[in-house]
This record gives structure tokens, C-alpha cells and sequence, in this order.
């Protein structure tokens, strides 16, 4: 009776939570009169999609399919640099530790705003622009990598140090302590932080902004942004794009969250 | 022969010095022992034999090889560790051949010695489970089989019965005697727990900061401490120190500096000094027969188990041994004793069991060589 | 003279060169709006010029100068770039436009002196014309004639002066209906900037006298019209596009805006709408409008001068069909639409237009813009008085103009 | 040579630190290069047109003085303060209350805690447009709530009100920082054993004794992470203002990090948006002391 109640106590704190994403879908749904109407409605007279027209028009498949390929890079690149430091940070102490700790902190103070134009200025003096991506790819994954090292540290920390001495008395070198007993224990924290990062690099807006310039290489976020330009009043077309934009992740999310709460929340061990 | 020998090692975090310049001989197929109170560097001087600490100095051998800068794996050691650290995602057979695989050894040694160990800690119907469905005592069998699968250079025990409660633990402690006489390896097992260490080990060696203050054979600590650390280390309970005088020449020694409690010594000590007398409780009797000599005291506590009774008490105390508290002294007798708190007592010790220390370096006064 | 006969010869040189070649791709940015005027006239150019090739990229409103700015400084600027007119003296200054008056000169499609003066002036930067005004904006006043007759208002005669349009608001305005009377745009940019100046400029000032008794009036009318909830006091983050949205939902009963909202407002507005000039601050003051729309500039470092400016040649002689494609005025006189959708608002917009005065140009226009929006920001939130908020406003552009 | 760095690497401290430098490496080419690239800017008399050389006149310190001489520069400095704190204790407060509500045991706990990350999928610039639609002042339906409940019965100008335009940005931030706060504490409180409570209980220490002397104490590390990446985060986000206020009314809702962008990008003056990254750079070395010192308690505990 009491668990019940727990559960209606929850229920009605992620309603309250989740309004604002309620918000985006019924905004979608409503015509350009009934957006500014007062009383707000929360449901529209009546109901209209244009939901293909605006997946159509926006070339939203392409974008999607651009921001999917970044995202990936991303997560690839982030995962293979940052599980390693991850796990070393996490088991070597030391003053060299906490000057490591500290410098990757540090790298990821400022907003991409702010970094986009010396790093527009390097690439280009590189040649990186030519592969506009690859670009995007290398500039993300120096935002994700920091916040990726921090939590999989975390997670690595839960693997008894006494596990990879274990390993080397038996008779493996550290890279195989590594990777044949310490890997697979963290696995769990690594796929979850690793999702979380495809996520936040699928949302990616200002590198691939202004780093790519083919309309065609663009990604969904950039196409999103065509709605808040000046001449752009669409806010109906807006919500659409955003509701078709963050619906496939939601329903990834849904079907996997509880594989990934449960593999945040327990440890790698439990 | 020497299985393992360390000269003049050295270890330091930093500034720390954790290992302070040790040398030690571990014969081929010795079972010894390292005790200490905790942080006394006896993990730390088992791991860099193991190879899991590098070594600041000195030199460390494994069957007469240097190994001071090879890794674990070039060691060939085997180590049963508190926590056991088996390989959660592996089964009991794996966790014990993982070694072995590692050694690229052909599956039918493999299968051979599995079946061996598995007979040998009863673990036969264990070897398809993981670690997490296994009890503490299983989980601790599989550490061991872990180890003795591999038929190593040496055996290191890092406090492996510290997580079992107490009967199991002394029925693992007996397994773990009888499986080095079986199989006679070589073996260095840490544990804080002196007892441990003089039931199973040849040679005790006990650490205190991160150096060696005694090594011995355990009855040989008990016997002849070479300072007041030790003594009081070894032996449960506790060795009483109580200061005294010596007076008579050396030939004996006033317990709290009172004259009441006059105590002839079995050999000369250099005299007219304060020292400290160290009383083990098990040699205090009650009333004193034979030999002993006696002095009186006051019951204080009595705490009885059935087989022993440990009797807590106060001795009178003169001007000399500094005013205030009473000394107080544990005496530790077999069976039931009908004293009560507050009963006057006479306690009787054998001259020969009394130990004294200079109070100062904790060093055992030695005997001293007839005038 | 040499100069123009020596580019006369390479233009003639560049048309035979690529005659038999590989066609030239001339890179545009263009803005990414929603009539995607630039892509069409870019396959329609293409189509009648097999030798060029125009690679449009599209960037938002918000981005644009800062992309070409970022560009041009890393030597990856494209051929073309279309620039917000008051900001076509920040790129001209540094002397990376390339002057057109040469080829002006030489053409046979662009007259310059059929451009209104306004359009030209800013893009022209000492003398040269450095780029082509691709049409021309301005604002006027919307209002829902409906209302009007409903409040008692006639239709027939909107507001003409401050005070008019003030009483008309207020009789409009109706909180049991959610309803505003007017609704304007005084948002932190240079959208703010843009329908803030023409009040100051009826009122006898400009930009380089805001402490002149003019703004005081104009911003103080500003305060009256937000303070009295004739006006929403949103209209400090309502974009122009937001305002009329506000408007086709019969929550504001008069906007001010331009012709580029005509398409939404047919699409969105259920009731009669009309359009009138913008009210002057009495009926013998000056008349003032804001003038608005890009101008398209060649880059000095662009490899295929001569086809980038065949392709602005090509969008010039299509201004003809900017009111009724794209949702702006032409830029010059002689190209005004022969059948003219929405005849009437179209009359008034060109009426307004005579009076549309140009921002800037200076280099560091940014800046005084945002001097300005920071003193109507104020002064509507009472953050600050209207008289200080200008003294300061005025302060800080005079340190900008001497530099 | 080689055979004794194969060796090192092998089984040596050679690979973690080939590991650990693979990472920083990587991250200073790509990150610390615009750091500094920043800095050095912040130094210079820059122009747009003068972004891609370094060959620019040297300022020294006169831009930092031109900074703190503008008027709006204590005003945004406090803003960036609230902005930061509110957001971080609100956030901390919110997640942490959350993740102990659902550390809970009742049915679907897992399931309805996983609904709360969704505000971690949705970017930015959606999340800046929803609560602009929220956020109205005529017709937002925040307003319309509040005055159904009866809390106000004149509606708030929340973006256009300078009493109210930063509270809510700092309200859309809280909200899109609850998931990240929530999950990591929650991974930390499940790391807490159980029985540590039962023992604490039955030293007769109640529900809020229990949570100040076990849980604190013990999340100590985490929260030490949560925290500082929370500032961080903060101090980064930049599309809800963007979305929002554009920092205004008249500079009420202005932080930092939007203002060095307003500087750097709207009105050129590229020097003084440098200085304020710079000065925001300074504020993060600070909080990554703190979240240094943090994680070396872990290794106590």
C-alpha cells in the first residue's frame, strides 16, 4: 500500500518533469492561431501533423544520417583514448595523477562558442577542413573525452585494485590485466557512459556549424537551427523538427534505460 | 638453500620510507611468517616479492635469481590474497587454469591438475559456479587452488583468513599447515594475528615500521624476545610490563618500586637502574608454588571462558615508581577460579619467567656475566 | 580608366578562357530563408550559363558575418558572400571587398543610378561601390481593420502621428481578451536597433544624437506605450518575426513590420489586415523609416570575379520579382513589379520606402547598435531613466565615432 | 633502448602513463590550443580581420582594465555568480532529493528514474525553445499555471522582466541539469553499503542524522565530482541564454560566457570577449583544485 503510493509519488514527479517535452510534442501537433492562444491548451482542437512534410523538406533523413555518423566517430574516439586513462587515473595515485586530473578538467572550461574559432583557424591551416566530419568528429570528441574519463573513472575505481594484482601474479603483463580481467569488469559503466556521449555528441550544434560547410555533410541540430534564423517564424515546423529530431533518441532511451540506470546505478560488481 | 632472499631492501613513497633496509632468508619449502600491527609494511614487503611494488633499493632474489626489476608474471609466484580477488566473470575452474592458460599449457596438464586440486580442497562440485555463488570458506578454497595449481616458486599468503569467522578460520589455519607439509613449498604468509603466526608458521618474522625487529622460530620469539616490542607482541594475552627497580646488587628487582613486592631474579642484571619487568600473564599463578617468588595484590576483574580465566589486578605501589595510578596486571590461569573482585590475593612467578627491559631503548636486559 | 580597361581585358580573357573548359564553380553564402530566393536564381543562372557553376551555402541569420568575417580572415572566403547592409562598412574598411565600380561601370545590366539612394549609399564605402544591394526593406505600420470597426476606429484613416496611434492602442488594447494594441519588436539586436531609429529619426535626431531631446521623446514614447500595457512588455525579446505572429493570432491589434511578413500574415491572419505608413511624431514632422535587406559583395581574393559578378548581374535583373516571389522591395526604381500582389500594401511600402534612411554606415556599427539596444532595454525596464540611459547610449557612441 | 620501453610499457608504470598521456595528448591539440589561443588573444589588440595570425599589437594588461571599467561588467559578474550557484545548489539539491527518492524500493522505481534523463537527450537549442513557449508572458503556460494554482494573479514577464529574466534561465538550466546530477549520485548512494545505516540506526541516529553523518560523508568524492563538473557545465552553457534572453533585458539575464560570446561575435570586440574566457578559465582552475582535492579523499575512504 505504501510502496504503491511511493510509485504514484513518482509517477506524478516525472509528469511534472517531463512537461516540457509533453510541451514540444503537443506544440507540434497545434495549428501557427493556437500556439499563441490563452488559455494555453494542452491538447489541440484539433490535431494536425506535418510531420512528413517537414521530414521531407528538411532533407531531415540526411541530416539525421550526418549526425549519427558524427555521433559515432565521437563515441569511438572517445571510448578507445578515454577507457584507458580512465583506468589508469583511477589506479595510480600520485601527485602525477592529480596534475592529469586537474589538466583534463581544465581543458573543457569554455563554451564551444568560444573555442570554435581558434579551432576553425588551426584546422583550416592544417587541411582538416577538407574532410569537414572528420572535423566536427575530432573537435567533439576533445568536449566529450574529459567528461567521459571522469565518469568511466569512477566506474573503474569500483574494480578491487586486488583483481589486476591477481592477474599479474598469475601471469599476465599489465596490458593483459587490462584488457582480459579489468575490461570486461567495467564494461557496464563503459557502455553507459559511452552512451551518454552519443547522445550528447548527436545533440552537437556549434562545431558543426561552423565547420562544415556542405549542406550536404550537415547535421540535424544545424538543420534545426534554420528555424531560429531571423526570417523564420515557424514555430509550429520548429516543435515538428525537434519532435522528430529527439523522438528516435527518446524511444532508444525508453527501450534502454533500464539497462542503462541500472548499469549506472549498480556497480561493476553488484 | 634459499628460496627467497632479500638484502638490504628498501622501499619509500615520496618521502615515506615504508620498508626500512630488511634482510631475510626464506629457506626452500619454509613456511614463514611475517606479523605486525597494521601498517607495519608486512603487505607491502609481501607484494614486492610478489612484484607488485618496485623495490627504492637493496635486492631481492627468487631461487637465486634477481628479480628487482622483472614483473609479477617473470616471478613465478603465486599469491592467495584477503579479499581472494577471484575473477568475478569467470567460473571456479577458469579462475584456478587461468594461470595455466596463460602459460599456454596443453589442456590435458590442465584437466589433470584441475582434477588434483579440486580432490585435494574438495572444490569437485564447485568448478562450473562463479565466485558470487560461493560461500566465504569455498571462495577461500579457490583462492588457495588457485595458487598450489600453478606449483610455484613460492607462496604468498596476504591475511587469506582475516575475512572468515573465527571456527572456520581455525579449521582453514590446520588445511593450510597440512597442505604446505604436503606439498612443501615455499611459503610467506602475512597476517596480523600472532597466534596465526605461531601455529603455522617454522619462522616468524615480526616487522614494526616498516623494519624487522625479530626473526625466529616461534617459540624462540616467545622464549627470548629481543625487546620489549616483540615480547609484547607474541603471546596472548599480553605480556604485563610493570616498572621496577633492580636492587640487590642486580639480583633482584622491586615491582613498582615497593618494597613489598621484592622479586629474586633467576641471573644478574647490571643494578641500580629503573627498568620495566615483563610479567606474562599465563607464568603469574595464584598463591605461588615451588620456586616462585610471591608478592600481594588486589583482584579487580575476573573474566572467565571456561577453559581459561583471565583475573585483572593491583599491586601496591611505592614512592620510586611515580605517584598515582596502581599497576595494574593481568594474570591468565587455566580452568575456573573462585576469587572475587576485591579479594586480597598472593601471586607467585618463577624467577626464570620474569623478563626485563630497559624502559628506555625497550631492549631485553641481558644477563650479566658473573662479577 | 586603365584600372577599368585592364579588368575589361581580363573579364573578356576569363570569358574566352573558360569558354571550351570545365565550367567555374563560383561559391555563394547565402542567408537560409525560407523563400530560398538564392538557390533558385542560382539554377536559373546556371541553366542560361553552362560555364558556371554557383555553390550556394546557406547560413543562418545569426551567423552569417561572423562565418564571412571568420573566412575572410582565413583566406577560405567564398566568391560571394551577401552582407546585412550596415555592416558592409565593417567589411569594406578592411579593404577586402573587391570595388565593383569598374565593372559597374562597364555593365550592361546594372545602372547605378537607378538605385534608390538609401540601398547604394551603404554599399558604398569611400567612393566605391563595393556591393550590390540585392533589393531593399523597410517597415510600416500593420493593423487589423477588423478591430477597428469593432472599437469604433475607421479603418479608412490610420493613425498618422504618435498621438493617434497611441489612442488608437489603447483603445484596442483589451486584457479580458488577451489583447495588446500594439505590438513591436524591441529585442536586444539589431532587429531593436532597426525599429527603434525611425521614432528617433521622426523626432529630428539619429544615432550619432541620442542625447538630444528627439530620442528622449521618441524612446519615451517607447516607455509610454510598454508601461501603459498598450504594448506587451515581451516586446523586449520578441523578435520582428515573433511580433507578427503575435499579430496573426488577434493578440496584438497593430504591428509594425515588413513586407517580408505578407506571405505569413495570408497564410495565418483570419481577419481583414491593412498596412499604413509609419506615424510621424506629429503630423509637420520628417518621415522615417528603417532600411533593412543584404547586399551581395565579391571577396578581393575571389578566383572567377568576372562569373560572380555575371550572378549578381543575373540577381539584379531579377529584382522585378522580388515583392512577389520573396517578400522585399527592389532596390532601384525601374524595377517595380508590373502586377503587384497585395496592391495596396505594396503602394505603401514603396511610399515608405522614399523615406528609409540607411544605419551607419560605419565600421564599428555593431557596437553603436548595441549601445542603443541597451538604452531602450533599459529605459522599458526602468532599469534606468530614458534621459540617462541615452546620455550614456550617446557616451559610449561618440568614444566610437572618434576612434 | 627500445626493448626497455616495449618492457615498461608492457609491465611497467609505462602503460598506464602511455594511457593516461594518449588522453591528454589528444586533448592538448585539440582542446588546450584554443585555451591558449584564448588567452593570448586576451593580450592583444585583435580584429576580426586579424583572427588567424599571432602577429598582433601587444595590450598587456589594458584590456583586462578596459573590462572592469565598463559599467555592465559588475552587473554580469553578479548574475554569473547567481547563475552559477543557484543552478548548482538547486540542481545538487533537486538530483540529490531525487536520487534518495528513488533509492527507495517500490515498484518501478528503475523505470520512472530513467524517464528523468530524457532532459539529457534533448539539445540545447530545443530545450531553449521549449521553455521560451513555457517561459511567455501573455500566453506562456508557467503563467497560466501559477494563476490557476492562485500563486499570481498578474502575469510575470519572465524573459522580459528584469527581476525575472534570470531566474529563469537559471530555472531552464536547473532543469536540463537534474538528470546529469541525479544519476551520478545515485551511483554514488548505491555504493554505500547497506548495513553502515542499519548500525547507524541502531546508534539511534534518525533519518536526517543518518543522511548528514553516513551519506554525506561517505558521497563525498561523488559529490565532489558532481559539483565541480556541475560548475563547469554551467559556466558552459550558453545556448539556453541564447534562446532565452540573449542575456538581456538590458544585461539582467547576462553571464559570463554569453558575454564574452556577445563581444567576441556581435560586436567584434574580440580582445574583451577573450578577457572574460580568460577570466572564466581562472574560475576553473578553482573548481578543478576543489574536485582534485575531492577525489584524493576517495582513496581514504
Amino acid at each position: 500500500m505504501k510502496r504503491s503510493l511511493l510509485t504514484g509519488v513518482a509517477v506524478v514527479l516525472a509528469a511534472l518533469y517531463l512537461f516540457p517535452v509533453y510541451w514540444m510534442f503537443v506544440t507540434a501537433m497545434k495549428t501557427s492561431g493556437e500556439i499563441f492562444q490563452y488559455p494555453p491548451a494542452f491538447w489541440p482542437a484539433s490535431p494536425h501533423f506535418q510531420f512528413r512534410a517537414v521530414f521531407a523538406s528538411y532533407n531531415l533523413g540526411r541530416y539525421i544520417w550526418n549526425s549519427l555518423l558524427i555521433a559515432t566517430g565521437t563515441t569511438a574516439i572517445t571510448i578507445v583514448l578515454g577507457t584507458g586513462a580512465a583506468y589508469a587515473l583511477a589506479y595510480v595515485r600520485g601527485f602525477a595523477v592529480n596534475v592529469a586530473l586537474f589538466a583534463i578538467l581544465m581543458l573543457q572550461v569554455l563554451p564551444p562558442s568560444l573555442m570554435v574559432t581558434p579551432i576553425f583557424v588551426a584546422f583550416n591551416q592544417v587541411g582538416l577542413l577538407e574532410w569537414p566530419r572528420v572535423a566536427v568528429v575530432l573537435a567533439t570528441a576533445a568536449k566529450t573525452l574529459p567528461f567521459y574519463i571522469i565518469l568511466c573513472r569512477a566506474t573503474f575505481t569500483q574494480v578491487p585494485r586486488e583483481l589486476r594484482d591477481a592477474a599479474l601474479v598469475d601471469g599476465n603483463s599489465r596490458v593483459g590485466a587490462f584488457l582480459h580481467i579489468i575490461l570486461p569488469l567495467a564494461r557496464n559503466g563503459i557502455l553507459i557512459t559511452g552512451v551518454l556521449v552519443f547522445l550528447q555528441s548527436f545533440g552537437e550544434y556549434v562545431y558543426s556549424r561552423s565547420l562544415i560547410a556542405d549542406k550536404e555533410l550537415q547535421t540535424a541540430t544545424v538543420g534545426l537551427s534554420t528555424f531560429l534564423g531571423a526570417d523564420a517564424n515557424d514555430w509550429v515546423g520548429l516543435m515538428t523538427y525537434s519532435s522528430l529530431y529527439v523522438t528516435p533518441i527518446l524511444l532508444i532511451f525508453v527501450v534502454l534505460q533500464r539497462r542503462i540506470v541500472s548499469g549506472l546505478t549498480s556497480g561493476a560488481l553488484k | 638453500m634459499f628460496q627467497i632472499e632479500i638484502e638490504h631492501l628498501n622501499k619509500s613513497y615520496g618521502h615515506a620510507r615504508v620498508l626500512k633496509d630488511i634482510s631475510l632468508q626464506v629457506p626452500l619449502g619454509a613456511f614463514v611468517a611475517l606479523v605486525g600491527p597494521s601498517g607495519c609494511g608486512k603487505s607491502t614487503l609481501l607484494r614486492t616479492i610478489a612484484g607488485l611494488e618496485k623495490i627504492t633499493s637493496g635486492t631481492l632474489k627468487i631461487a637465486g635469481v634477481v628479480v628487482n626489476d622483472k614483473p609479477p608474471r617473470e616471478r613465478d609466484v603465486a599469491m592467495v590474497f584477503q579479499s581472494y580477488a577471484l575473477y568475478p566473470h569467470m567460473t571456479v575452474e577458469d579462475n584456478m587454469t587461468y594461470a595455466l592458460r596463460l602459460r599456454h599449457r596443453p589442456k590435458r596438464e590442465i584437466a589433470e591438475r584441475v582434477a588434483d586440486v579440486a580432490e585435494i580442497l574438495g572444490l569437485g562440485l564447485l568448478l562450473g559456479r562463479t565466485p558470487r555463488a560461493l560461500s566465504g570458506g569455498q571462495r577461500q578454497r579457490v583462492a588457495m587452488g588457485r595458487a598450489i595449481i600453478r606449483d610455484p616458486k613460492a607462496f604468498l599468503f596476504d591475511e587469506p583468513l582475516s575475512n572468515l569467522d573465527a571456527s572456520l578460520r581455525v579449521k582453514m589455519r590446520g588445511e593450510i599447515r597440512k597442505l604446505h607439509q604436503r606439498l612443501g613449498a615455499t611459503s610467506v604468509y602475512v597476517t596480523h594475528d600472532q597466534i596465526e603466526a605461531m601455529t603455522m608458521a617454522d619462522m616468524v618474522v615480526v616487522l614494526r615500521d616498516g623494519a624487522i625487529e625479530q626473526v625466529g622460530a616461534p617459540l624462540t620469539l616467545y622464549q627470548q624476545p629481543v625487546n620489549r616490542f616483540v615480547a609484547g607482541f607474541i603471546g596472548s594475552p599480553a605480556m604485563n610490563f610493570v616498572p621496577a627497580i633492580l636492587v640487590d646488587d642486580g639480583n633482584s628487582l622491586l615491582l613498582g618500586g615497593d618494597a613489598a613486592c621484592r622479586l629474586r631474579l633467576g641471573q644478574r642484571r647490571a643494578p641500580g637502574r629503573a627498568v620495566l619487568a615483563g610479567l606474562r600473564p599465563e607464568h603469574l599463578t595464584l598463591g605461588g608454588v615451588g620456586k616462585a617468588q610471591t608478592f600481594a595484590a588486589r583482584v579487580e576483574s575476573v573474566e572467565g571462558t571456561g577453559s581459561m580465566t583471565f583475573i585483572e589486578m593491583s599491586i601496591a605501589h611505592g614512592a620510586t615508581a611515580g605517584a598515582g595510578d596502581a599497576v595494574m596486571l593481568t594474570l591468565a590461569q587455566s580452568g575456573i577460579s573462585t576469587v572475587r573482585p576485591g579479594d586480597r590475593v598472593t601471586v607467585g612467578i618463577d624467577p626464570a619467567d620474569i623478563y626485563v627491559f630497559d624502559p628506555d631503548s625497550g631492549l631485553a636486559l641481558q644477563a650479566d656475566p658473573a662479577p | 580608366m586603365i584600372k577599368a580597361t585592364m579588368m575589361g581585358l581580363v573579364l573578356a580573357m576569363a570569358a574566352v578562357a573558360t569558354a571550351q573548359a570545365e565550367p567555374v564553380t563560383v561559391k555563394v553564402w547565402a542567408l537560409d530563408e525560407p523563400t530560398r530566393i538564392t538557390e533558385t536564381f542560382a539554377r536559373e543562372f546556371e541553366a542560361r550559363n553552362p560555364d558556371v557553376k554557383i555553390d550556394v551555402k546557406l547560413v543562418n541569420f545569426a551567423n552569417i558575418v561572423n562565418d564571412a568575417v571568420r573566412a575572410a580572415a582565413t583566406g577560405t572566403a567564398p566568391d560571394i558572400t551577401m552582407i546585412d547592409n550596415p555592416e558592409v562598412a565593417l567589411f569594406a574598411s578592411h579593404n577586402i571587398l573587391l570595388d565593383l565600380t569598374p565593372l559597374l561601370a562597364q555593365s550592361k545590366v546594372i545602372d547605378r543610378n537607378d538605385f534608390y539612394p538609401g540601398p547604394i549609399a551603404n554599399s558604398t564605402w569611400q567612393g566605391r561601390i563595393v556591393a550590390i544591394p540585392r533589393g531593399a526593406n523597410t517597415i510600416a505600420l500593420y493593423y487589423n481593420a477588423d478591430l477597428f470597426k469593432e472599437v469604433g476606429l475607421n479603418p479608412d484613416q490610420p493613425p498618422r502621428t504618435w498621438a493617434e496611434l497611441y489612442d488608437a492602442a489603447r483603445k484596442l488594447t483589451d486584457p479580458a481578451k488577451h489583447r495588446y494594441g500594439l505590438v513591436f519588436s524591441a529585442i536586444a539586436s539589431e532587429e531593436g536597433t532597426f525599429q527603434f531609429l525611425p521614432w528617433v529619426q521622426t523626432a529630428g535626431a539619429d544615432f550619432d544624437t541620442l542625447g538630444s531631446d528627439g530620442a528622449l521623446r521618441a524612446l519615451q514614447f517607447w516607455q509610454k506605450l510598454v508601461d501603459d500595457k498598450v504594448a506587451s512588455p515581451d516586446v523586449l525579446v520578441y523578435r520582428q518575426n515573433d511580433a507578427t505572429g503575435q499579430f496573426a493570432a488577434g493578440n496584438a491589434a497593430m504591428s509594425i513590420s515588413g513586407p517580408w511578413e505578407l506571405p505569413t500574415l495570408q497564410k495565418d491572419a483570419h481577419f481583414t489586415w491593412r498596412v499604413a505608413l509609419l506615424p510621424g511624431e506629429t503630423a509637420t514632422s520628417p518621415r522615417a523609416s528603417a532600411l533593412g535587406e543584404f547586399a551581395n559583395a565579391i571577396f578581393k581574393t575571389s578566383a572567377h570575379p568576372a562569373e560572380a559578378f555575371r550572378f549578381l548581374e543575373y540577381i539584379y535583373s531579377q529584382a522585378a520579382r522580388n515583392w512577389n516571389e520573396f517578400g522585399m522591395l527592389p532596390a532601384n526604381r525601374s524595377a517595380a513589379p508590373q502586377d503587384p500582389k497585395w496592391p495596396d500594401a505594396y503602394a505603401v511600402f514603396v511610399e515608405q520606402m522614399k523615406y528609409a534612411r540607411g544605419r551607419g554606415p560605419h565600421p564599428l556599427w555593431p557596437q553603436i547598435s548595441k549601445a542603443i539596444q541597451t538604452a531602450i532595454q533599459s529605459t522599458l525596464t526602468h532599469q534606468s531613466d530614458a534621459r540617462t540611459a541615452l546620455a550614456t547610449a550617446q557616451a559610449s557612441i561618440d568614444k566610437i565615432l572618434k576612434k | 633502448m627500445i626493448s626497455q620501453l616495449l618492457k615498461t610499457l608492457r609491465d611497467g608504470d609505462g602503460f598506464e602513463a602511455a594511457l593516461v598521456l594518449a588522453a591528454i595528448g589528444y586533448l592538448l591539440v585539440f582542446a588546450a590550443f584554443p585555451l591558449v589561443y584564448n588567452i593570448v588573444m586576451s593580450f592583444q589588440e585583435v580584429d576580426m580581420f586579424s583572427l588567424a595570425s599571432f602577429d598582433r599589437p601587444f595590450r598587456g594588461l589594458d584590456n583586462y582594465r578596459d573590462l572592469i571599467q565598463r559599467p555592465e561588467a559588475w552587473e554580469i559578474l553578479r548574475n554569473t555568480i547567481i547563475f552559477v550557484s543557484c543552478s548548482v545548489v538547486f540542481q545538487l539539491g533537486l538530483g540529490f532529493a531525487l536520487a534518495l527518492f528513488f533509492q527507495l524500493d517500490f515498484p518501478g522505481a528503475g523505470a520512472i528514474r530513467g524517464l528523468f534523463l530524457a532532459g539529457w537527450v534533448m539539445p540545447g537549442l530545443v530545450v531553449g525553445a521549449i521553455w521560451k513557449w513555457i517561459f511567455a508572458g501573455d500566453f506562456g503556460v508557467l503563467n497560466y499555471a501559477l494563476h490557476s494554482a492562485g500563486l499570481i494573479d498578474k502575469n510575470i514577464f519572465w524573459l522580459s522582466d528584469p527581476a525575472y529574466a534570470l531566474a529563469a534561465v537559471t530555472i531552464a538550466n536547473i532543469w536540463l541539469g537534474i538528470p546529469f546530477n541525479m544519476i551520478l549520485l545515485s551511483v554514488g548512494l548505491a555504493g554505500i553499503p547497506e548495513d553502515i545505516y542499519e548500525a547507524a540506526e541502531l546508534d539511534g541516529a534518525n533519518r536526517w542524522q543518518r543522511f548528514m553523518s553516513i551519506t554525506v560523508p561517505l558521497m563525498g568524492s561523488t559529490l565532489g565530482a558532481v559539483i565541480s563538473l556541475g560548475i563547469i557545465f554551467t559556466l558552459q552553457q550558453f545556448d539556453l541564454v541564447a534562446a532565452l534572453t540573449q542575456g538581456g533585458p538590458a544585461n539582467a539575464s547576462n553571464i559570463a560566457q554569453y558575454w564574452s560570446w556577445q563581444m567576441s561575435f556581435q560586436t567584434y570586440e574580440i580582445s574583451a570577449g577573450s578577457v572574460v574566457a580568460t577570466l572564466m578559465i581562472a574560475v576553473v582552475v578553482v573548481v578543478a583544485a576543489i574536485y582534485v582535492r575531492s577525489v584524493q579523499h576517495e582513496h581514504s575512504a
